[in-house]
This record gives structure tokens, C-alpha cells and sequence, in this order.
């Protein structure tokens, strides 16, 4: 009996989260950029079991993105600069939106912008015609595009009026994508709080370089590009603790995560949320094991609310 | 393409830095659609590799695969210090295949530096068909090679520095065999020197020809947008959407010679 | 013969390096709070080979640091918090500063303060007694101290005025050791340039965070820590790359460097001089080492001067 | 201290998770000055293995050192799989020695779980010079000892679970042992609560007692300062050169029972 009623508790480990108005069936989404739109992944992966999926970013034109080399592997970590590469909203909502009336998978459509009207563009038109989009994460940070959005990622007062502005035009979940490369992240998601964002993530990738040393050539054709991977971990935490000090909207939590157990870090540091990124290039299923080990880590725990993690690091 | 646990069952030097690795991998094997084709290995320890290694399929016989690699940097060199039985996580079969070699055509393989695994796997397979091909290898020394030079029979190994076989590059090699075939097709895979080199080469010529080329991959499957090479032509919806590049994981590996561009 | 000439060639090699108006027998240094104060490193250290050593923040007074832990590892890093524990600069030019007459390497010695006349009085008992100290590498971004300089290395003007002060009152060499945790480090450099500062060194540590997912205990007392190591690496490469273009003195590079190859990177990407810091946890020795691998690689290459190296990475 | 490439010449599962392994260590070994020094190994892979790992010499004999330890994580799980006749790179030797140990005590020792390995030691050399001595080490579970529980001989085994030799910590044990020496002197080495109960015990009752603390260790060299322990007294001139702090890999690993402070 004691046995029975244990059993039962781990059945009911509750791993739902809110952000704004939208409730995900669990906290693990895939990160811009690492997941395609969701809609072209191998067939070995179930998409149904994530909690979301964040689309790569989209652009108001299609971008064919940088010249290589855009990758290179780094110690723990990987440095890229795709340079935005995506086929356009136009060709979005045509090709891609479709397919996700057949998950069950709640979708984030990341949009990145060079301009104020362009992410306005972006918006209007997707809110012109009906889809099953749960919301937009905006991209202000992506530091490996000149004209990437970086001048609104780095500035509170850009960041306030750029998120106001695109309020205004949805009411479906509005999440502002931060960049660790700033003096204050804090300050920069109070701005986007204070402008009606649902919630913000942290981090985006962190400014890096690579060289080498035998040809001398710079590894990444742009020379600067954005490092990704587990060497980032303590700095996506460190944003996360941070940003949850300075602000009650929740907080994805992003960067380095490879398990359960960087999840569980990101939670006891402030997180709803998590988003998976770099780690899906070794296995896009990641996400589902994750999911596995997250339950028996909360059963042996005796968790019954994933939610409750949230902020819990003991100081 | 599945992600499956495979164990090593041989992990051999066949020549100086040259390792044959063979694994018992049922279920990439049973998905293999032919030579060109490749895995993307994970590295043991997640926190020190952050990437796959991605290496041709050499040879498919039953459920075994072949990869032949060179130690190269860190990662071929955890590669090689692998031992049997020991268990490997392997993406695959990734990528497209070497097409269009029939009676029609006499295959003209060449092959440069790690870039034999997918011509040999080709010379093989023509062999199976019973087609009569030609196969150039070509290594900076002898002791890369672990062939016979054997001209009778259509197999060239050349070096660099004169150590074994015929001296030089291939390309002076691929010439000759050229002069000396009707319908030849080229196939070929290797360092980019050598790529740039058959492709002038090919091009000039007017011989139908594909290349197999490298580039860095972050993923293998479509998802990084890492890998891509830049197109000579305009192809008309590849999987990166894009006309300017192509994704090398998903659209390759194996182009025909007016389709990339290597500058 | 050719041989011969060629043999000549690499006895030649020359890695003298200037900063200032002080030259250096070679560019490797160690960093600051990684190596002591070099006079008690271990007996198989020999501290003659360096071309510098950078002693760890000395304050006005002595500090015992933080409480434990202090040190936890990352992904190819490590996180520490010591809370500049040292002796103050009484003890330290009593007791340590003897020392250096009995080697012939530079001494830089590293100074931290909380108030710009902390900083003043410690450079006035320096320069008020005659001893072997080369210079100062001016911290003002240690980022696990509340009141450790933080405010002077995120701001340009308050940096400008704390160089510009210093180098009121000294002749010697005066390094700004630059922050990363910065949106625009080129700007803080420029501040130092136009202050006066001989060089500037980059990147002190990386803010970031850890946590015990099994207790939920934060695996650092003061739960924010600086990130070192090879993780850091491309972020410290990125940093020397964008302060070489934005000035002319010379840069110091520092951040995860492991092996003769990374100090050719550094150079590639702009830097004059580096510093190896938690290499020298795994061996204290690693920087003679480094010197040797730096002398193979240059016979191979025939570079003639290590100096020519610096910048010339291709992009 | 002396950094010294040693080859591996044992790697033994002794018990559940508890594994012994034996280095070839010439240097070292030569250096060495007692029970309770420590050696710092380096794990093979400089990018993955920031800091080095901190273990107790367990034993010496000639050029030979052993070390037991306990398989906690990445390190010494990598640990476990290192082969026989492959090398490692140690630093070592480090610390200070367990002092005081002569006929006009009776040294009474406890070990708990990775601590035994120093106490062992001790206990080895208390043998050799003859000196009865009583070895109390603790477990949590029976499959985690490897010696035979011998109360007979003053060998006293206690497990948390009851499955081996006496149930409970082995604070009750260290209690009645005590109660039957005389000019008991205690030495102690185990996790943070049983180092807490034995310091409890032994100030109350005024027993000569050395503790061989654990901390976070960067270096073991004292060039990071991140080792340090607080104290409960205050210590003339040490390596931290501070009067609250100390530094575990100068100063200790061994302190007397009234200097430092677990909180
Ligand atoms: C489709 C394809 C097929 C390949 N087939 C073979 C083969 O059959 N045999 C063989 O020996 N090699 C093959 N390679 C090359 C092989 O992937 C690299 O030699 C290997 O990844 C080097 O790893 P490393 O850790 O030893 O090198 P590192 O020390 O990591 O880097 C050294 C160099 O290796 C290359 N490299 C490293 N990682 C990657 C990556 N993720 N993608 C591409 N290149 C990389 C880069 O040029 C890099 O500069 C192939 C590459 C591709 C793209
Ligand atoms: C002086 C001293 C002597 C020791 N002697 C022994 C011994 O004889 N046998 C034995 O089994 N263990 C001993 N330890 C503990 C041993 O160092 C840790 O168990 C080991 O470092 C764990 O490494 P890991 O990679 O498996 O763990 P990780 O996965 O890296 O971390 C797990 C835990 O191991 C501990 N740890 C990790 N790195 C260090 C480090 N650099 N310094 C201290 N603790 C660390 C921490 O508690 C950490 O939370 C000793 C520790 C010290 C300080
Ligand atoms: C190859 C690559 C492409 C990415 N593209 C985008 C992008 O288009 N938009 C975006 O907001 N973030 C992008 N990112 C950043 C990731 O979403 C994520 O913030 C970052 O990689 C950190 O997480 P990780 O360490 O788990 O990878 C990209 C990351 C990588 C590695
Ligand atoms: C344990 C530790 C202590 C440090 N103490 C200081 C310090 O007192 N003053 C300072 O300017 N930098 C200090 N640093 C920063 C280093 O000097 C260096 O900038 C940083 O570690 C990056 O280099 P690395 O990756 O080679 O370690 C410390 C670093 C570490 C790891
Ligand atoms: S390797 Fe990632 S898209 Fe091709
Ligand atoms: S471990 Fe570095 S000072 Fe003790």
C-alpha cells in the first residue's frame, strides 16, 4: 500500500509551467536556430514530446546567411555565425505553419529584425492570417549579423520601445531573446518587463573567436561569432540568477544545457523554463531523454510540481 | 537516418596514420543506399566534443561498416585509441550517393588523402556490377598507402614525393587514364587542392563527373546550417532553401562537378 | 651551407617583446592570482624562464577573501570566487618584494582597491621605496569582490579618470587589466589609451555560476564567481581582436590559454604579450614549457621575430 | 613536490565502487614524508579536466604508491577505466603528515568512506613500528569494505545499514573503544558529518585528535587559494598568510581537532 501510494505520486509529478497565458506540457523547447522549424527534423525524432519548439529566426526576406566557414568547435563549446540564414516570413507561413496543426507541440516563432518596422512587418503579417503559433520570441541579441538587431539587444531604452511597439501588435506570447554580451542583462529584461514582454530568455550566444594557428585564417569567415555549448553554462546561469533578482515574468533559461542535471540548474537559478540548443546536434532527441531523466529525477526527489524548483538555489 | 549504439569490431593501422575502424551497426547498415554516404560519430565525453566527427562509409557487408580515417587532430586521435567491443554512438546513414555508374560509362575513381573511404567503397562496388573502372590513389608519401600500385589492372597509387608508385598528384594520373578511355565519368573525393584541380580539369574537358567535398559540420542532419558550400549554379529547392549555398549534410555530399564552387 | 644558414635562423629567433619603455625577454607572463606573488611557487618551477610575472591583486590592506567554496570546475573551466585574499602592500614590499633582486624576470605588480584613493596610496608607498617592481597591472574588474574596482572597469570615464590619476603618480609601466562583463570593452580600452595607461590586458574573468542540482547548494559561497579556463578562451581571443582595432598600445592577452598554439592565436589576434593563468593549476611549470614549443614552432615556421606575429590573423 | 609521468601498475575494484590502484612513482616516492600526504592527479584531458584531483597516499612501498578511491563522479570514473601500463600525470608529494604517533599513545583510527585511505596508511605504519593501534572504519553498506571485520586484532567495521560487522556510524564504536584505551590519541579522516561528530566527541572529552580534512582543491600547490578552511583558532604564520582562513593544501590536510571549523 505504501508502495502503491508512492507509485502513485511519481505518476503525478506535474511538469506543466505557464508563461503568460500559454501552458506548456513541459518545460524543455528547443532553441532558435538548433531545431530547424520544427518541421523537417529526422524521423527518429518525436517533436510531440517537447514542451515547445522555437523556430529558427525568421526575417521579413529570405537570407542565405554568411559565406563559410560558420562553425567551429571550441573547447566544451562551438562558435557560429550562420548569419541568419532562414527562408523569409513569406515562405514561413506558406510552407512551414502548415505542418504544425499536426503536433502537438506548442510553437514560438523566433523574428529578427534589422529595424523597428521589420519586426513590425513580421508580426502584422502573421497576425493577418490565422496559425497555430503560440507566440514570438524576439531576437534582439544575434551578435554575428551587422545588422542583426544587436544595437536594440545591448540598450534598454531600444529594447523598451521595440518591445512596446510589437505589444501592441499581438496578444499572443511575446518572450525578448537577451544577449549576454551587455553590461546589465538585468537591466535589459526590466526594460523588456517593464514594456510587456510575457517572459524572457537568456542567454543568446556569447561574443567569440577562433583561429588557426597553423594557416593563420580565422576559422569563422566573419571573424566574430556567437559561442554556444557547455562552456556557456555558467554564464547562462549567472544571467538567469541575475535577471531573476530584477524581474516576475519568467525566465527561459538558455545556454550549455547537454541533461537533466543543467536543467535542474537552470530552475534552482530562476528559470520556468529551459531551451535546448547546441546539444541537439549530437542527438535532436535529446529533449525527450531529458524529459525521461527529469521524471526520475523529481520521483526520487519526491517533486511534485517541476515548478517548484524555480529560484530554489540555496545561497 | 537513425542514431544507433554500435560496437567496434576492428580498429586497425592499414597504413602510416591510416586506421580501418569496422562497427556492427544492423540498423545504419539496413537504411546504406550506396557509396557516398556517411556517419557522423559522437566522441565519448560530451563536455570535450562538442561536434561529431563526420566519415565516409567505406564498405556495407551485412550488418558490418567500414570507415578508414586519418588521425588528424584530437578527435581521430581518440578515434584510433578506441578498442573492440567498446561501443560507439553512430548518426547514419547520412547524406546522398555516388550516382550514374553503369556500362554505359568507364568510372574513373580518384581518391586523395582521407578521401579514398568513398571511392574505394565505389571501386568495390563497380567490381560487384562487374564494371571495369579505373582507381587513382593518390598520398603525400608511400607509407599512406596500403594498396598494391597496380596499373594492369586499373589501380594507380601516386605520392607526392616519388616514394611509391607514380610520382606527383593525381591529376597528371586522371590525364592519362583520360586520353585513354571512351565515356569516362569521374568521380572524386579529397583535400580541396585536388578537388579544385579535377574540377578545372573535368570542366575544361566536358567529362560528367561528381565530387564528393568536405566542409565542417556542426550537425549532419539539416539542422546547424553549418555545413554549407557555395553553388557554382542555380539548383531549384534544396533543402537550405537558398540559392547562393547549398547545405553539404543534406544536398551532398556528393555534387556533380558544375555545381560547387570552391573559392 | 644552406643548412647552416638555416640553422642560424632559428638560434636567432627573437622573442623580445616591448610594452612601454620596458622590454621583456619573452611574452609569456603569468596572471594574476594564478601564480602568487612568485616567490613561493614550487621548487620545479623555474620562475627565470618567464618573461613576466604578474603578482596576485594586492590591496591596501590585507584581505582574508571569501569563505569556502571558492573553486568549482566547468565545462573546460573552472569558477572562482577568493575575494582577492592577499597579504596588503605593507607586508607585500616587506616581505615579497626582496625576492625579485634574486630573479632576473619582471615583476608586475597587480594592485586592486574599492575607492580611487585606495589606489593612490598603495601606488605612493610603492614609488615612496626603491625595489625591482617593473609596473603595475591596475584591476578594475574583479568581479567577486562588492566593492572591488567592478564600478571603474565597466565605466569609460570613471576608467579614464582612475588611469589618468595613477599615472600622475608613477613613471613605471601602467597596465589596465580590462573586464569582459562589458558590452564595448574596445571603448573601455580606448579610455585607458587616452588616459595613459602603457598597455591595457584582457580578460580578466567571465561572471558566472554553479550550482549542485543534488543539495541545491550554490558550488561558490558568494554564488557568483569568474569564469577561467579554456571555455573562455574564444571570448578572451574576441576581446584582444576588437581592442587591437580600436587602439595602438600594446594589448596583453589572457583567457584560457593551454598550450603553444593558443599564445599563437593570441598573437594572430592582435596581442603583444599573454599571461597563463589556470594552467598554472595544473602545472606551474606550463609556461617554461610553452617557451620551448614556441621556439619549435617558430624554427618551423622561420619566423624571425615573435613580434611580427601580432594581428596578422587572416580574415 | 615534483610532477612525475607514473606509469600504472594495479587498477583493482576492491570493494563496491572503491577502487585501488598502484602507480610506479620513483620520484614521488622518494619524497614522500609520511600518512596523510596527498598526490594531485591530472586527468587525461586538459580541456575536459580543468583541475586536477586530489587523492591520499594509501600506501608506499618502495617506488610503489597506491591510492584507493571512491568512483564520485567524472574523475573517478575515468579513473576506474585507466588500464594498467598507461601513465599519469601526478603531482605529489603534498601536505603535511598525521604527527604524534608514538608508544606513549594508543592511537585509536577512523575512517569513513573515501577517508580510509590515509587512515589505512597510519594504520599500516603504526604496524611496522610495532605501535598497537585500533582501526574503526565506517560504511554505509557491507559491499563497500574490503577488510575483514576483527575485533579480536582491534579492527572494527561498522555500516549505516547494518549489513557488515557493526550497525550504526562509527561514532558509538569510536565511544567505546575509547572508553577502553588509555592515552588514547585519535586520528580521523572521513566525510564532513562524521569529521563534525568525531570533532565533537573528542574536544568534550579532551583527546588528542588529528583530522585529515577535505576541501575544493584548484592546484595543491597554494597558487589559487581556493582550498581554504576556516579556523577555530587562531594559527601564528601560515601559508594563507590570513588568521580566519587556512589553506588545506599547505597547511593540512591534517589539523589538530580544535584548529578548524566545519561550519
Ligand atoms: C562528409 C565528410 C566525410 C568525411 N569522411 C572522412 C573519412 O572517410 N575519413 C577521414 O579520415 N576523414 C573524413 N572526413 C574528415 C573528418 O571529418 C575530419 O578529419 C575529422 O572530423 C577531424 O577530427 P579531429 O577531431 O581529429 O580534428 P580536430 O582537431 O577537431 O580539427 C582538425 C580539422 O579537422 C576538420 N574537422 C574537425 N571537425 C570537423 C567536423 N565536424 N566536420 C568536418 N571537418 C571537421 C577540420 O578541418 C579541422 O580544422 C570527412 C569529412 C566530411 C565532411
Ligand atoms: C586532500 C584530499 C584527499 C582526498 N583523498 C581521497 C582518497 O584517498 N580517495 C578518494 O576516493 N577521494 C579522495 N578525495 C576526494 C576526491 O578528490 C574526490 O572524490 C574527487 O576529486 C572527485 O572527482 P570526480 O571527478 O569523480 O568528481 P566530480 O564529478 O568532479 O565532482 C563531484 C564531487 O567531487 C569533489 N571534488 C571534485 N573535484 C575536486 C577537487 N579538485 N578537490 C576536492 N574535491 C573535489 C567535490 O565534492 C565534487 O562535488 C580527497 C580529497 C582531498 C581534498
Ligand atoms: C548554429 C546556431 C544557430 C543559431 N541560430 C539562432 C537564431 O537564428 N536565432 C536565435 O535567436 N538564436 C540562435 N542561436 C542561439 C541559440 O538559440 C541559443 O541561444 C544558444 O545556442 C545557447 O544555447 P546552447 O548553449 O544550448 O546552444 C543559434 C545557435 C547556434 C549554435
Ligand atoms: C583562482 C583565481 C584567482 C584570480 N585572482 C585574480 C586577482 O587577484 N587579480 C586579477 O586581476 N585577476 C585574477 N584572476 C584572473 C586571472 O588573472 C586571469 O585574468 C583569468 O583567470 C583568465 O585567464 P585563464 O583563463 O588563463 O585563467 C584570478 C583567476 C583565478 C582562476
Ligand atoms: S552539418 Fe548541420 S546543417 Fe549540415
Ligand atoms: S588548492 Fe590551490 S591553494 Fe590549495
Amino acid at each position: 500500500m505504501g508502495q502503491f501510494i508512492q507509485l502513485m505520486r511519481f505518476v503525478l509529478t506535474d511538469f506543466r509551467i505557464q508563461i503568460g497565458n500559454i501552458e506548456f506540457k513541459n518545460p524543455l523547447f528547443t532553441a532558435s536556430g538548433t531545431f530547424g522549424y520544427g518541421n523537417d527534423v529526422p524521423d527518429f525524432v518525436d517533436v510531440s514530446k517537447l514542451g515547445g519548439i522555437v523556430t529558427k529566426s525568421i526575417t521579413l526576406h529570405p537570407r542565405e546567411g554568411n559565406p563559410p566557414p560558420r562553425i567551429v568547435e571550441t573547447p566544451s563549446g562551438m562558435i557560429n555565425s550562420i548569419g541568419l540564414a532562414n527562408v523569409g516570413v513569406d515562405h514561413y507561413m506558406r510552407e512551414m505553419v502548415p505542418f504544425y496543426s499536426t503536433i502537438d507541440t506548442k510553437i514560438i516563432m523566433n523574428i529578427a529584425g534589422s529595424t523597428l518596422d521589420e519586426y513590425c512587418e513580421i508580426i502584422q503579417k502573421v497576425e493577418s492570417i490565422s496559425s497555430d503559433i503560440a507566440g514570438y520570441e524576439i531576437n534582439i541579441s544575434c551578435p554575428n549579423v551587422k545588422k542583426g538587431g544587436m544595437e536594440f539587444g545591448v540598450d534598454s531604452s531600444l529594447t523598451a520601445e521595440l518591445t512596446k511597439t510589437l505589444r501592441s501588435l499581438t496578444e499572443r506570447l511575446l518572450i525578448v531573446k537577451l544577449s549576454p554580451n551587455v553590461t546589465d542583462i538585468a537591466a535589459i529584461a526590466v526594460a523588456a518587463e517593464e514594456s510587456g514582454a510575457d517572459a524572457v530568455s537568456a542567454i543568446n550566444t556569447v561574443v567569440g573567436m577562433s583561429i588557426n594557428p597553423m594557416t593563420w585564417k580565422s576559422n569563422i569567415y566573419t571573424v566574430f561569432g556567437g559561442l554556444s555549448g557547455p562552456a556557456t553554462k555558467p554564464i547562462g546561469l549567472a544571467a538567469v540568477q541575475k535577471i531573476f533578482h530584477s524581474v516576475t515574468i519568467p525566465i527561459i533559461g538558455i545556454g550549455g544545457i547537454t541533461n537533466s542535471l543543467d536543467v535542474i540548474e537552470y530552475f534552482l537559478a530562476g528559470a520556468t523554463a529551459v531551451q535546448l540548443g547546441t546539444v541537439n546536434y549530437q542527438d535532436p532527441s535529446s529533449g525527450e531523454k531529458m524529459i525521461d531523466d527529469l521524471k526520475t529525477y523529481c520521483k526520487d526527489l519526491s517533486i511534485e510540481k517541476i515548478s517548484s524548483l524555480v529560484g530554489k538555489v540555496k545561497i | 537516418m537513425i542514431i544507433e549504439q554500435c560496437k567496434i569490431i576492428r580498429n586497425e593501422e592499414i597504413a602510416g596514420g591510416i586506421w580501418e575502424m569496422k562497427f556492427s551497426a544492423p540498423g545504419i547498415a539496413s537504411n546504406y543506399t550506396g557509396p557516398g554516404q556517411f556517419l557522423e560519430i559522437l566522441l565519448e565525453n560530451k563536455w570535450s566534443f562538442t561536434v561529431r566527427r563526420p566519415m565516409s562509409i567505406a564498405n556495407v557487408e551485412g550488418n558490418r561498416i567500414t570507415v578508414i580515417f586519418k588521425i588528424f587532430g584530437r578527435g581521430t586521435k581518440l578515434l584510433s585509441e578506441r578498442k573492440i567491443g567498446e561501443v560507439l554512438d553512430l548518426l547514419g546513414p547520412l547524406g546522398n550517393v555516388f550516382s550514374g555508374w553503369n556500362e554505359k560509362y568507364v568510372p574513373i575513381l580518384v581518391g586523395g588523402g582521407v578521401g579514398l573511404a568513398p571511392i574505394l567503397n565505389l571501386f568495390k562496388e563497380c567490381q560487384k556490377y562487374k564494371i571495369h573502372s579505373n582507381l587513382i590513389l593518390g598520398a603525400r608519401t608511400g607509407r599512406e598507402h596500403f594498396m598494391a600500385h597496380d596499373p594492369s589492372n586499373g589501380i594507380y597509387l601516386t605520392t607526392d614525393d616519388g616514394t611509391l608508385g607514380i610520382s606527383g598528384t593525381v591529376i597528371p594520373t586522371l590525364k592519362n587514364v583520360f586520353s585513354d578511355v571512351d565515356n569516362p565519368m569521374v568521380y572524386a573525393c579529397g583535400p580541396l587542392p585536388m578537388l579544385k584541380a579535377v574540377q578545372d580539369f573535368v570542366i575544361q574537358n566536358k567529362i560528367p563527373t561528381q565530387l564528393s567535398v568536405e566542409s565542417y559540420m556542426g550537425c549532419g542532419t539539416g539542422l546547424c546550417q553549418g555545413c554549407v558550400i557555395k553553388k557554382r549554379n542555380i539548383k531549384a529547392k534544396t533543402h537550405s532553401y537558398h540559392e547562393r549555398y547549398s547545405l553539404v549534410c543534406m544536398d551532398g555530399p556528393v555534387y556533380s562537378a558544375d555545381e560547387v564552387c570552391f573559392d
